[in-house]
């Protein structure tokens, strides 16, 4: 241990604001980078979800129109 | 090769006499620039000597990217672009030429115009035979690299303000050794060195940056 | 199987599918009618023929060989009409046609050129700006390469759009008797052919999602 | 090897790959990002010059190291991407990016912070700084043009054609810069020029530099995740994944 006291440690010898904003900056950011990373991805599966939930949607519709129209022609 | 003389050259050549008001457009952009320097700065001599060299360059980075968009954009919109991929002919070839004429047709007037900027900007004679050497030995470079990211912007309907964000951060060792060139003139020093640099760079692009535009322009067709 | 050859194609844009293992061949002698609503992927199939895009999958075979070996050959006998007709309007039809044989090797006459853009109507506006012409005007001199390079395959994305009907009919008989010279030929179009256009074959793209 | 790593080119493959890899970098990465700080910060002597304020070092000198070979392995993708066609390729480049672009920033702004008692000003154009500030731009401009397109796999392509010219400019860049700056230095001394450096400054140095790189790596894992899935969101197995991954909280 090179500082004698916590206060010491926190004062940096005297440049505790540079020293402090950098890290406390980098971490920031690299936190930031993590969260922004995970928060995309959830997004991503959601959009997903959404995705096949329309496309399961149109397909019934489909096939829901298609009995209509065979329905009709028999009944005709 | 005839038909690259024949089909691309001439055919350029034709349309450039054809728009030759749009072609004077950057040269104009490039004479008000460096006309707002004095009348921003001041127009004490020394001072204008000493920025003059810098001025310039960054005035002529500028106008090239307003006048380099132009270099695959009607070809892009009205099928050209199409046409000459199906030609049988090699596309960096094709584009090789189309970079001869647009650099002729646009940056070689500006190494004609620079006597008028070195006047007004209070260059000596030493310095401005450095400027008019670089801007020779620069340009083509300029056009080469550019090219390269004009063909990967040409699809994009808004590409003329990324165009610069990715053409101006590349363009910085040019600036540098270009000013410095004339500088070393200003100081009657030699600058060989600068401009065999600047070469190099120069021979590096000739040889990569065609086939570097075909495949651009081949994934802008996609 | 001569000709052009496709296997297996598959094509994805923007995420969506277009189409999925599609396989046909174009010969000699024949006339494709590609068919399908918008958006289906015609063409994108065109572009891929081509070469100008790549399919997510599948290849292309040129008279058994694959395409990308004997890219060079196949330009020497293709002509593609596209969507953009491919012509500067700064320049005049004449000037136009003249680099563009020049680009694609096709030896250029004066003379031909005047009586082909005759032909199409184009009488006395061979010196004029094409950007002067009307939207038709300009599809012909756009489709007047047809006449002019020797090709055996043609590729033609909607060649009729703004064509009025003499111009739909007289582009319909060259095709005929393209075809009829072992020319081979896809075409899209909004209307069918018509008789005109002689023996047809027919390849429909769904709208699929 | 290339016979070993194609199965990787099948984005499913690729996906469960940095599925694995992912815990193996990022941990060890955060481990030692902490244990290099704080051993950095508590533990290594002060510089005789500088006082304590040397100490941004740990931090610093690992991003400044790191922004310029994330560039390098994000042209490395884009290459064997060009050349094979390989499209995981490319989205392990422009997973990169970003990564890339924040690690430049904190070495710009802790070049900043350290050069503000060095120097009395936050910003001087010293060599280093100035070539880093043009690497951020470089980083930007890749992730603009990446942007700037619908067709992400277009994208992709014209992304990292942007990633190899800025590649073979980064060494012009960075001589270039050095050159201007003797050309046009004043007073101030270079702060990088160490002789030496006493090996127990260096162990903690080498410790953060390890961390950080594990941690980019990880980031790089993560996000190239994204990149499969949102090129991959109509296949079954995304689906499959989206369920399980967000089962639990189906109701709200």
């Amino acid at each position: 241990m090179q500082f004698d006291s916590l206060q010491d440690f926190l004062a940096m010898g005297g440049y505790a604001l540079y020293v402090w904003l950098s890290f406390g900056v980098s971490l920031l950011a690299l936190v930031w980078v993590v969260i922004d990373s995970a928060s995309t991805h959830k997004k991503l599966l959601r959009n997903a979800r959404e995705e096949q939930a329309r496309q399961a949607r149109i397909a019934a519709a489909r096939k829901a129109q298609a009995l209509q129209s065979e329905s009709q022609q028999t009944g005709s | 090769m005839n038909t690259l003389i024949n089909g691309i050259f001439k055919r350029d050549m034709a349309l450039a006499f054809r728009q030759r008001s749009e072609l004077a457009q950057p040269l104009m952009f490039l004479l008000m620039v460096i006309t707002l320097f004095p009348l921003g700065i001041g127009p004490g001599p020394v001072t204008l000597q000493k920025i003059g060299p810098g001025v310039i360059w960054i005035a002529a980075i500028l106008s090239s990217l307003l006048a380099m968009e132009r270099l695959f954009r009607d070809d892009f919109w009205d099928g050209s672009l199409e046409q000459y991929m199906l030609s049988g002919q090699s596309v960096a070839a094709i584009a090789a030429v189309k970079v001869l004429v647009h650099w002729l047709v646009s940056f070689l007037p500006l190494a004609l115009f620079s006597p008028l900027l070195a006047l007004f900007l209070n260059l000596t004679v030493d310095m401005y035979i450095a400027l008019m050497l670089t801007l020779l030995l620069g340009t083509p470079l300029l056009s080469l690299v550019g090219a390269i990211a004009v063909g990967l912007t040409v699809g994009l309907q808004r590409g003329g303000v990324l165009l610069a964000l990715l053409l101006i951060p590349v363009f910085i060792p040019l600036l540098i050794f270009a000013t410095s060139a004339v500088d070393s003139a200003a100081l009657q020093l030699p600058y060989r060195a600068q401009l065999a640099i600047i070469g190099a760079m120069l021979m590096l692009a000739m040889a990569s940056a065609p086939f570097a535009i075909a495949y651009a322009l081949k994934v802008s067709q996609n | 199987m001569a000709g052009l050859a496709a296997d297996n194609l598959t094509c994805i844009k923007r995420d969506r599918v277009l189409f999925t293992d599609l396989s046909f061949c174009l010969s000699p002698g024949q006339l494709i009618y590609l068919r399908g609503p918008n958006g289906a992927g015609k063409t994108s199939l065109l572009r891929i023929l081509t070469g100008l895009s790549a399919p997510e999958s599948g290849q292309l075979m040129l008279n058994e060989e694959p395409l990308d070996k004997v890219r060079d050959r196949f330009n020497q006998q293709l002509i593609y009409v596209g969507h953009k007709a491919g012509i500067n309007g700064a320049l005049t039809a004449m000037e136009n046609l003249r680099f563009w044989c020049a680009q694609h090797s096709t030896d250029f006459n004066a003379q031909q050129a005047y009586e082909v853009l005759a032909r199409l109507g184009l009488v006395g506006l061979e010196d004029v700006p094409v950007r002067m012409l009307s939207a038709g005007q300009q599809r012909r001199v756009a489709l007047s390469r047809l006449w002019l390079k020797q090709a055996i395959y043609w590729i033609l994305d909607e060649p009729f759009t703004a064509l009025d009907t003499d111009g739909i009919e007289l582009l319909e008989t060259h095709m005929r008797e393209h075809v009829a010279n072992q020319g081979a030929i896809i075409t899209t179009s909004h209307q069918p052919l018509s008789k005109h256009a002689g023996p047809f074959t027919e390849l429909a793209l769904e709208y699929r999602l | 090897m290339w016979k070993w790593l194609h199965p990787y080119a099948k984005p499913e493959r690729a996906y469960q790959l940095c599925v694995t890899l992912q815990p193996y970098f990022l941990w060890p990465g955060i481990l030692c990002l902490i244990a290099g700080s704080i051993w950095g910060l508590a533990f290594a002597p002060q510089d005789y010059q500088q006082g304590d304020s040397f100490r941004i070092i740990y931090i610093h000198v690992p991003s400044a190291i790191l922004s310029m070979s994330t560039y390098v392995a994000m042209a490395i993708a884009a290459l064997v991407g060009i050349v094979w066609q390989w499209r995981t390729a490319f989205m392990a480049m422009i997973a990169m990016a970003p990564t890339g672009a924040v690690v430049t920033f904190i070495a710009l702004f802790t070049g900043a912070a350290w050069g503000k008692p060095m120097w009395g000003t936050w910003w001087v154009w010293d060599a280093r700084l100035t070539s880093e500030l043009i690497l951020l731009f470089l980083y930007l401009g890749v992730i603009a043009l990446y942007g700037a397109f619908e067709d992400k796999q277009q994208a992709g392509k014209a992304a990292g054609v942007m990633a190899l010219v800025g590649v073979v400019n980064v060494p012009i860049i960075h001589y270039s810069v050095e050159w201007w700056n003797t050309l046009h230095q004043g007073a101030t001394i270079s702060k990088f020029d160490k002789p030496s450096i006493a090996p127990e400054m260096l162990w903690p140095l080498l410790i953060a530099l390890l961390g950080l790189a594990l941690f980019i790596a990880a980031v790089t894992v993560m996000r190239m995740k994204n990149e499969i899935i949102r090129r991959e969101y109509h296949r079954p197995w995304v689906k499959d994944l989206a369920a399980r991954a967000l089962g639990d909280d189906h109701a709200v």
